[in-house]
């Protein structure tokens, strides 16, 4: 959006040490938000041990692990140049869905997961569909998909709560239980993220999502087979928010429909924090898992240092600005002086 | 085809779309027509409308700004703290409108000079914005403001023999100022090229960043307005005031057929989304159609407002393609 | 001397191809065969069609009626990625580069080498790119992203990318329109082997020596329509412009002598840190000066940060004796400059506006009163320069995107002509012109000139150099190298300053 | 000079449509029409009260339906009060998300001869009859403090889990609290903190984990709300807190009743949501059949729950709370 004028002018016949160099400023997106991870936690922790406690790190590590998630499947469609606004809702639905699935029952944690997933594919199909066959722009569309799903989220559930009671305990320990002190869901959207970056490194598809993002055209030249690979991107978005859903049901036992109403934006800042280019082609879902991380960090940190709650927005809003406007500064420092350096 | 395609124009549609459902309400409803429902209808809307207008500016130039609704709480709260703290009105509109501009002077600066994407920084400022109206005012509900200037805001008093409401005609001036201004005057076209292609517009001497910092400054400027307006329309001032409000705007404008990245779109087109939005919420509730439905319906035509010109080309392209094929004389 | 045989079946062939874009017809009943091993050249002024026969045969357009042949055999392409898979290799005369990616990714994007479990060999992709780029004798890192190379670097990575393919045949549009005469010598060499090895080669450019170097047959355009197909042997360039433009050409380089007047531009010691140093040079009214000098020399920087898009690190800019506002494109507006930027696609027009609105965009201030755009006015400047430069358009409203390249060109020419300006700095003016229009815009930059215009002329067309300037400025790595006047200006003392071994002419202070 | 608050001390007129006499013979109208405007439709809650109206409604041969806004801001009420008033219903009954905002719509449907009841969150006094209040404010706040204190021995820091800032009938509670937090028995309690859970149950979760990582010591915690309670017992009981903290506050037995049972919580109170709105039925069809106009001291009949009294300012109250724990929990279902 931001197609700024001054260009990275890297020479073309650099040698070796301007090279790492410009290795260096295109990852250091990741190293400066793990950067202000670090120090946030450090800070924190030192004027309140308590929170880095075992039941502190857990906590982090549970706060994050859906937003992680939802923020991994964000940034592969991001990645093509495309937005998925419809997140939050498809959380909301799948969960719901699967509240109302396991209530009274005792359906174990995989049917669920795979109810979720399967709620979330649909969501991701209709959404893709549109994108890719009918060429419409993401954005509206998925805004439109975010009221569509949210009205038959609510008209379903009708105002009705599904209560932790209903729940099958098989389920419920999903949400809390964990192996060697690390709790299921933080491991979860470990694997997830890890299978996905490995997929979008090491794969032809990933590689062609990257090259949808940064020149459709180009991509459609290449002969990307563009539309099934949007398409791709969107039904496992959705998926993963399907999913994200149903742990959701695991994590909170309680589900009513509006759950994850508005997180569409809070995935959205993860991403954006995160390095992941809102025009495409650009970032990494390791980039998006440590904003994610960041995000879900400042809030707790700011209520276990007792922070007014009523400063609780506006802190984490400035904190947000910081953390990106400092990475910018960084960036465009290093580059001018990679411009210098490389003048001898 | 090219007259048909003009009428085919999505903005076009959704101005047809906007009296259709105006003359089915007046053929269908009870009470619709009524002057008090009717100066209801667009008043509900007012806020929303006003700040679609700078949305769809910005728009145009490929920028957007998510913190507009948080500013307008921004604005409520502070006319609620300073009024609770004696200030004279008069002293407080000016107050809050500078609020609205520096707000709009830090979205601005953060994506001219620092270069950050918009939808990053008004995400930013969307939490930051809404963040110190909680500060100012906690959770303290302010009310009791001056009737002199509430009865301008609230749809009891209309301009006398109309429907139409303060804040409304407020609304149509500015509407017509930002028409000529965006496509009139020179402004205007810069905007549409920054938006199409802001390299060309900036190697063509176009002042980008100031031209986009001046958008971000007249955004906020209008959001704090709607501010006021809100509060005194509601008569009640509160840190949370038009929360979620920015996604309505930015569904509005959409739905006028302002595309999002930029250099497309007519104003007539955001006036038209945003009034269709009004009434058909209007009409619907009077006919009891459920909340959860009308969400339904508002996401079905965004939908449709980008799906429709699509096929309707991709119909016309089809059938051009066959008249091409067939030898022509 | 070609080992073709003209009497076989051709490897891909159209037959009676018409397309259309809305109401014009860029394409009607055209018919060429490409045969295994020649070189075949096609021909035709700007909007002639060449650019949409190209992508027929790459499988981007379906032509309306007509057939496309592969050995013989009727096919239909759903897209380029048919095409390729029969290899069809293309490049394409807009570079189509992935900017984010790295520039091995860009050449084998979606034909990785793979390893076990079909991982990509990312090691296999970097080692294959450096092989390739060894092929052509230059020196890009494979893991650059491609994002800021040079138009150059970018054409040689669409060359690197088709030659990649060890394609049966390689359809090249306007490879060298911005490649120096290095540069297409190792081309052509290349090319020439792949020939030899059997492959089908078709060829598109304006500069006519170069298809007489390379090709044995040509086929030539006018309007969309089929002209004529015929061995290049006995062919003079000045058939081949007859059958392009249907009559004799005027003459070349219509260089006007002027009187040279006072200093309207004047660098003094202009630096950007790690693109270019201590740069100055003076040029005067009523001169075209040309800044010569090899792909990646820092021309087309010292252009920007002059016109202010870039900043200088150091020194200073004057016109007309008064010193610039450093970074403001505006007030280089203001002052009398005018810049035509190499990059015509992303820096020189909007492509989604129209023809009248890209031109009007430079002077918003003159075409409108009281505040408000008079339609007019705007229709008025866009017909008077449309019909100057003879540009060949629909209507005045249509979008610039749907003008064929060389019709693009002229838009940009026109929208910064129409400013009036007192220097007129022009950056690969001609870059993929056909040369009846090449003419044209010689004679408006020569008479221009004549009317007391300073031009600075940025080419890294030779033949143009020598012919246009008043005096060449050459640029090696960074520095200003040499300043030769016209009356030394010659294809060796030129290259010889450009390459760094710095004979003739006089070393500049 | 200007405009400042001092001049508008008194604004705008008492528009309280008392003048008319209240007749309590007046049979029930037949074929009422009254509509319940929730704070927000989709909260659970709000919906049982509503259902509950609604089939009340179907006893006297009364008409009613649910409308409302699927986000409980204060704005978007409005909108529906404008759209009842052009349906011409008899009574309005709302449970208010802001007291003021509602304020000038709601007046003007009383102008318009339509009945307005508060339920369970009240508006200004002057833009309602009748407030149905669930419980005396008073004993609601001061009871969840001495619940609490009797389970902590009056020793120990507290903190409350609220719903949003704004919310009318948690404020009125929170000063009900803190004033007899203020009693001398109380001297060994601390109320450290109040949070805002937003009655978003995520939200409410994760204040609960803040609350318990910055004070160490606290032992207690007061959820006013039934999103918040349920929320924070569930953090608790798989939490190495469980057995450490107490919870109490106001909840719903089927939310609580995993909670009770597995000794995160020992007991909570609540209402019972179907009364309220069962009330809120019938005294908003006493008014709009004239039996009753809102003044102090009228009776009117509540079907199956009996006699009420109107109250000062026009609030009527439903009856002390149910305390629910391990023994009477299994008892109730909603
Ligand atoms: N996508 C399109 N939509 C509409 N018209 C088009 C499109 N592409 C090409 N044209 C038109 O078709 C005609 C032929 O264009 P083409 O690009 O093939 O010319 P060309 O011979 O390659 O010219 P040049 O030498 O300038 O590159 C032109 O009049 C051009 O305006
Ligand atoms: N758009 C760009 N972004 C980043 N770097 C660029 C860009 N254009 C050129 N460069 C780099 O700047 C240096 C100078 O290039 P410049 O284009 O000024 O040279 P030039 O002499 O004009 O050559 P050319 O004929 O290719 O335009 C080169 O190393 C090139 O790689
Ligand atoms: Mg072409
Ligand atoms: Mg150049």
């Amino acid at each position: 959006m931001t197609a700024t004028i001054e260009k990275p002018t890297a020479q073309a016949e650099a040698g070796r040490s301007a090279r790492s160099l410009v290795d260096t400023v295109f990852r250091a997106r990741e190293i400066s938000i793990a950067g202000a991870l670090v120090l946030l936690v450090l800070f924190t922790w030192i004027a309140e041990p308590r929170f880095l406690n075992d039941q502190g790190v857990k906590d982090l590590l549970l706060n994050a692990a859906i937003l992680v998630l939802l923020a991994v499947g964000q940034s592969v469609v991001v990645v093509t140049r495309n937005i998925d606004l419809s997140v939050g809702s498809v959380v909301g639905l799948s969960a719901f869905a699967c509240g109302k699935f396991v209530s009274g029952t005792d359906h174990g944690p995989l049917l669920v997961a795979l109810l979720g997933i399967a709620v979330g594919m649909a969501c991701g199909l209709v959404s893709g569909a549109l994108v890719s066959f009918g060429k419409v722009p993401a954005l509206v569309v998925t805004l439109g998909m975010l009221y569509i799903i949210q009205g038959i989220d609510y008209w379903w559930a009708e105002g009705e709560q599904i209560n932790a009671a209903d729940v099958p305990q098989s389920v419920l320990d999903l949400g809390s239980g964990s192996v060697l002190g690390i709790p299921y869901l933080p491991l979860i959207s470990f694997a997830v993220l890890a299978v996905t970056a490995y997929f979008l490194r090491s794969y032809r598809s990933g590689r062609e999502l990257y090259a949808i993002g940064s020149s459709p055209e180009a991509a459609r030249l290449a002969g990307v087979p563009i539309r099934r690979r949007v398409l791709g991107a969107y039904v496992f978005s959705g998926a993963v928010a399907g999913f994200a859903g149903s742990l959701w049901l695991a994590r909170f036992g309680t589900v009513v429909a509006d759950n994850a109403h508005g997180w569409e934006l809070t995935v959205v800042s993860a991403v954006v924090v995160g390095g992941v280019a809102i025009v495409g082609g650009v970032g990494t879902v390791w980039g998006a898992a440590l904003g994610a991380l960041l995000l879900t960090t400042i809030g707790s940190a700011l209520s276990v240092l007792k922070v007014d709650s009523f400063w609780e927005d506006a802190i984490s809003g400035a904190l947000l600005l910081a953390a990106i406007s400092v990475d910018r500064i960084v960036n465009v420092r290093m580059t001018r002086a990679l411009r210098k350096r490389s003048a001898r | 085809m090219s007259p048909l395609r003009g009428a085919l124009r999505w903005d076009t549609a959704v101005g047809v779309l906007l009296v259709a459902v105006f003359v089915t309400g007046l053929g269908t409803t009870d009470g619709f027509a009524s002057r008090d429902n009717l100066a209801f209808a667009f008043n509900d809307i007012a806020e929303v409308a006003l700040m679609a207008l700078p949305m769809t500016l910005l728009v145009v130039a490929g920028q957007v700004d998510l913190s507009v609704a948080s500013m307008l709480g921004l604005s409520s709260a502070l006319t609620g703290q300073l009024w609770d703290s004696g200030w004279a009105f008069e002293t407080i509109v000016p107050v809050v409108l500078l609020v609205g501009v520096a707000g709009g002077l830090l979205n601005g600066w953060l994506v001219t000079k620092v270069g950050l994407p918009s939808l990053a920084v008004t995400i930013g400022t969307l939490a930051l914005y809404r963040g110190l109206a909680s500060v100012v005012l906690g959770s303290n509900a302010i009310t009791d403001f001056p009737e002199t200037y509430a009865k301008w805001a609230v749809d009891t008093t209309t301009i006398p023999g109309t429907f139409i409401t303060y804040p409304m005609a407020l609304f149509i001036v500015l509407a017509v100022v930002a028409a000529v201004v965006l496509h009139a005057t020179g402004l205007g076209r810069s905007l549409f090229a920054i938006g199409a292609q802001e390299d060309a517009a900036y190697f063509a001497g176009i002042r980008v960043k100031r031209i986009k910092l001046l958008l971000f400054v007249v955004t906020g400027l209008v959001s704090a307005f709607a501010g006021v307006v809100f509060t005194l329309r509601y008569g009640s001032a509160r840190a949370d005031n038009g929360q979620g409000f920015e996604m309505l705007v930015i569904a509005s404008v959409l739905l006028g057929g302002i595309d999002f990245d930029g250099g497309k779109g007519t104003l007539f087109g955001a006036v038209a989304g945003v009034l269709l939005i009004g009434i058909l919420k209007n009409l619907l509730t009077l006919n009891d159609v459920a909340n959860e439905v009308q969400v339904i319906v508002t996401g079905l035509l965004l939908v449709a407002s980008v799906l429709t010109p699509r096929l309707i080309s991709t119909v016309s392209e089809w059938r051009h393609r066959r008249a091409a094929a067939t030898p022509s004389g | 001397m070609s080992q073709a045989d003209s009497t076989g079946v051709p490897v891909l062939a159209l037959k009676g191809v018409n397309k259309s874009f809305g109401a014009v017809r860029a394409l009607r009943d055209v018919s060429l065969e490409l045969f295994p091993g020649e070189a075949h050249a096609l021909a035709g002024e700007n909007g002639a069609g060449k650019s949409t026969l190209i992508k027929t045969l790459a499988g981007v357009h379906r032509p309306d009626a007509g057939q496309v042949l592969l050995d013989g055999e009727p096919v239909v392409f759903h897209g380029p990625a048919d095409a390729r898979d029969v290899g069809i290799a293309v490049i394409y005369q807009e570079p189509t580069l992935f900017p984010d990616l790295s520039i091995a990714e860009n050449i084998f994007m979606g034909r990785q080498p793979r390893r076990a479990l079909g991982r990509i060999d990312h090691k296999a992709v970097r080692s294959a790119t450096a092989a390739l780029m060894g092929r052509l004798g230059v020196a890009l890192d494979p893991d650059r992203p491609a994002r800021g190379l040079s138009i150059a670097d970018q054409q040689i990575v669409e060359i690197a990318k088709a030659l990649s393919f060890d394609a049966r045949v390689l359809i090249m549009d306007e490879p060298t329109a911005a490649l120096t005469g290095s540069e297409t010598a190792r081309l052509f060499s290349v090319v020439e082997a792949l020939r030899a090895e059997g492959a089908a080669v078709l060829f598109i450019s304006h500069r006519l020596e170069e298809i007489f170097r390379l090709c044995q047959r040509v086929t030539t355009l006018r309007d969309g329509r089929w002209v004529a197909s015929e061995p290049l042997a006995g062919l003079t360039e000045d058939d081949l412009v007859r059958r392009m433009v249907g009559r004799d050409l005027d003459e070349l380089y219509p260089k006007q002598d002027t009187r040279v007047g006072e200093t309207a531009l004047s660098v003094h010691r202009l630096t950007r840190e790690g693109v270019f140093r201590d740069v100055s040079f003076e040029v005067r009214r009523g001169e075209i000066v040309a800044l010569a000098g090899l792909v990646g020399a820092g021309r087309t920087e010292v252009a920007q940060a002059v016109f202010g898009v870039d900043r200088a690190d150091a020194g200073e800019v004057r016109v007309a004796g008064t010193p610039l506002r450093p970074g403001s494109p505006n007030a280089a507006m203001a002052a009398g400059l005018a810049l035509v930027p190499e990059d015509r696609r992303q820096r020189g027009l909007v492509m989604e506006m129209s023809i009248e609105r890209n031109i009007g965009l430079t002077g918003l201030d003159r075409i409108s009163g009281g505040g408000l755009v008079k339609r007019a006015l705007e229709r008025g400047r866009a017909t008077d320069w449309a019909t100057r430069l003879q540009l060949k358009y629909g209507r005045l409203s249509d979008h610039v995107g749907v003008l064929s390249g060389g019709n693009q060109q002229k838009v940009v020419l026109a929208k910064w002509l129409a400013t009036d300006p007192a220097v007129l700095i022009v950056d690969e003016p001609t870059r993929g012109i056909d040369v009846g229009t090449k003419a044209e815009v010689h004679r408006l930059l020569s008479s221009l000139a004549a009317e007391g215009l300073a031009v600075l002329m940025i080419s890294s067309d030779l033949p143009e150099v020598l012919g246009m300037a008043d005096r060449v400025l050459v640029m090696h790595e960074g520095r200003m190298v040499a300043e030769i006047p016209r009356a030394e200006a010659t294809e060796e003392s030129v290259m010889a300053a450009a390459t760094g071994r710095t004979g003739k002419g006089r070393a500049a202070a | 000079g200007g405009t400042t608050k001092k001049d508008s001390s008194d604004n705008g007129g008492d528009v309280k449509a008392t003048d008319a006499k209240a007749n309590p013979d007046a049979p029930l109208k037949k074929g009422l029409k009254l509509a319940f405007l929730p704070k927000q439709i989709n909260n659970p809650y709000e919906k049982i009260v509503d259902d509950a109206g609604i089939e009340a409604a179907g006893e006297f041969g009364g008409k009613g339906k649910e409308v409302g806004p699927s986000d409980a801001s204060a704005s978007s009420q409005v909108s529906y009060i404008n759209t009842l008033i052009q349906q011409r219903q008899d009574a309005i009954l709302i449970a208010a998300n802001d007291p003021n905002a509602v304020c000038g719509p709601l007046k003007q449907a009383m102008k318009k001869d339509i009945k307005v009841v508060a339920y369970d969150s009240d508006t200004a006094k002057e833009c309602r009859q009748l407030f149905i209040n669930q419980a005396s404010s008073e004993e609601i706040g001061r009871s969840q403090v001495q619940h609490i204190a009797e389970q902590l021995d009056y020793k120990g820091e507290i903190a409350i889990l609220s719903a949003t800032q704004n919310a009318t009938n948690q404020n009125t509670w929170i000063e009900f609290m803190k004033d007899e937090l203020k009693k001398p028995k109380y001297k060994n309690m601390k109320l450290v903190k109040t949070a805002y859970g937003d009655d978003d149950d995520q939200k409410s979760f994760q204040e609960t984990q803040g609350l318990l990582k910055a004070y160490p010591n606290l032992k207690g915690i007061i959820s006013p709300t039934t999103v918040g309670i349920a929320a924070a017992a569930r953090y608790i009981s798989d939490s190495s807190y469980k057995g450490k903290v107490v919870i109490n506050g106001l909840g719903t037995p089927n939310q609580m009743r995993k909670y009770v049972k597995d000794n995160t919580v020992e007991q909570f109170s609540l209402w019972d949501p179907k009364k309220l709105g069962y009330l809120g039925s019938y005294a908003a069809a006493a008014l709009a059949s004239g039996q009753i106009t809102g003044a102090e001291g009228e009776k009117f009949k509540a079907g199956k729950l009996g006699e009420y009294t109107i109250g000062k300012d026009g609030e009527v109250i439903l009856g002390p709370p149910t305390v629910f724990n391990k023994d009477n929990i299994d008892d109730f279902d909603f």
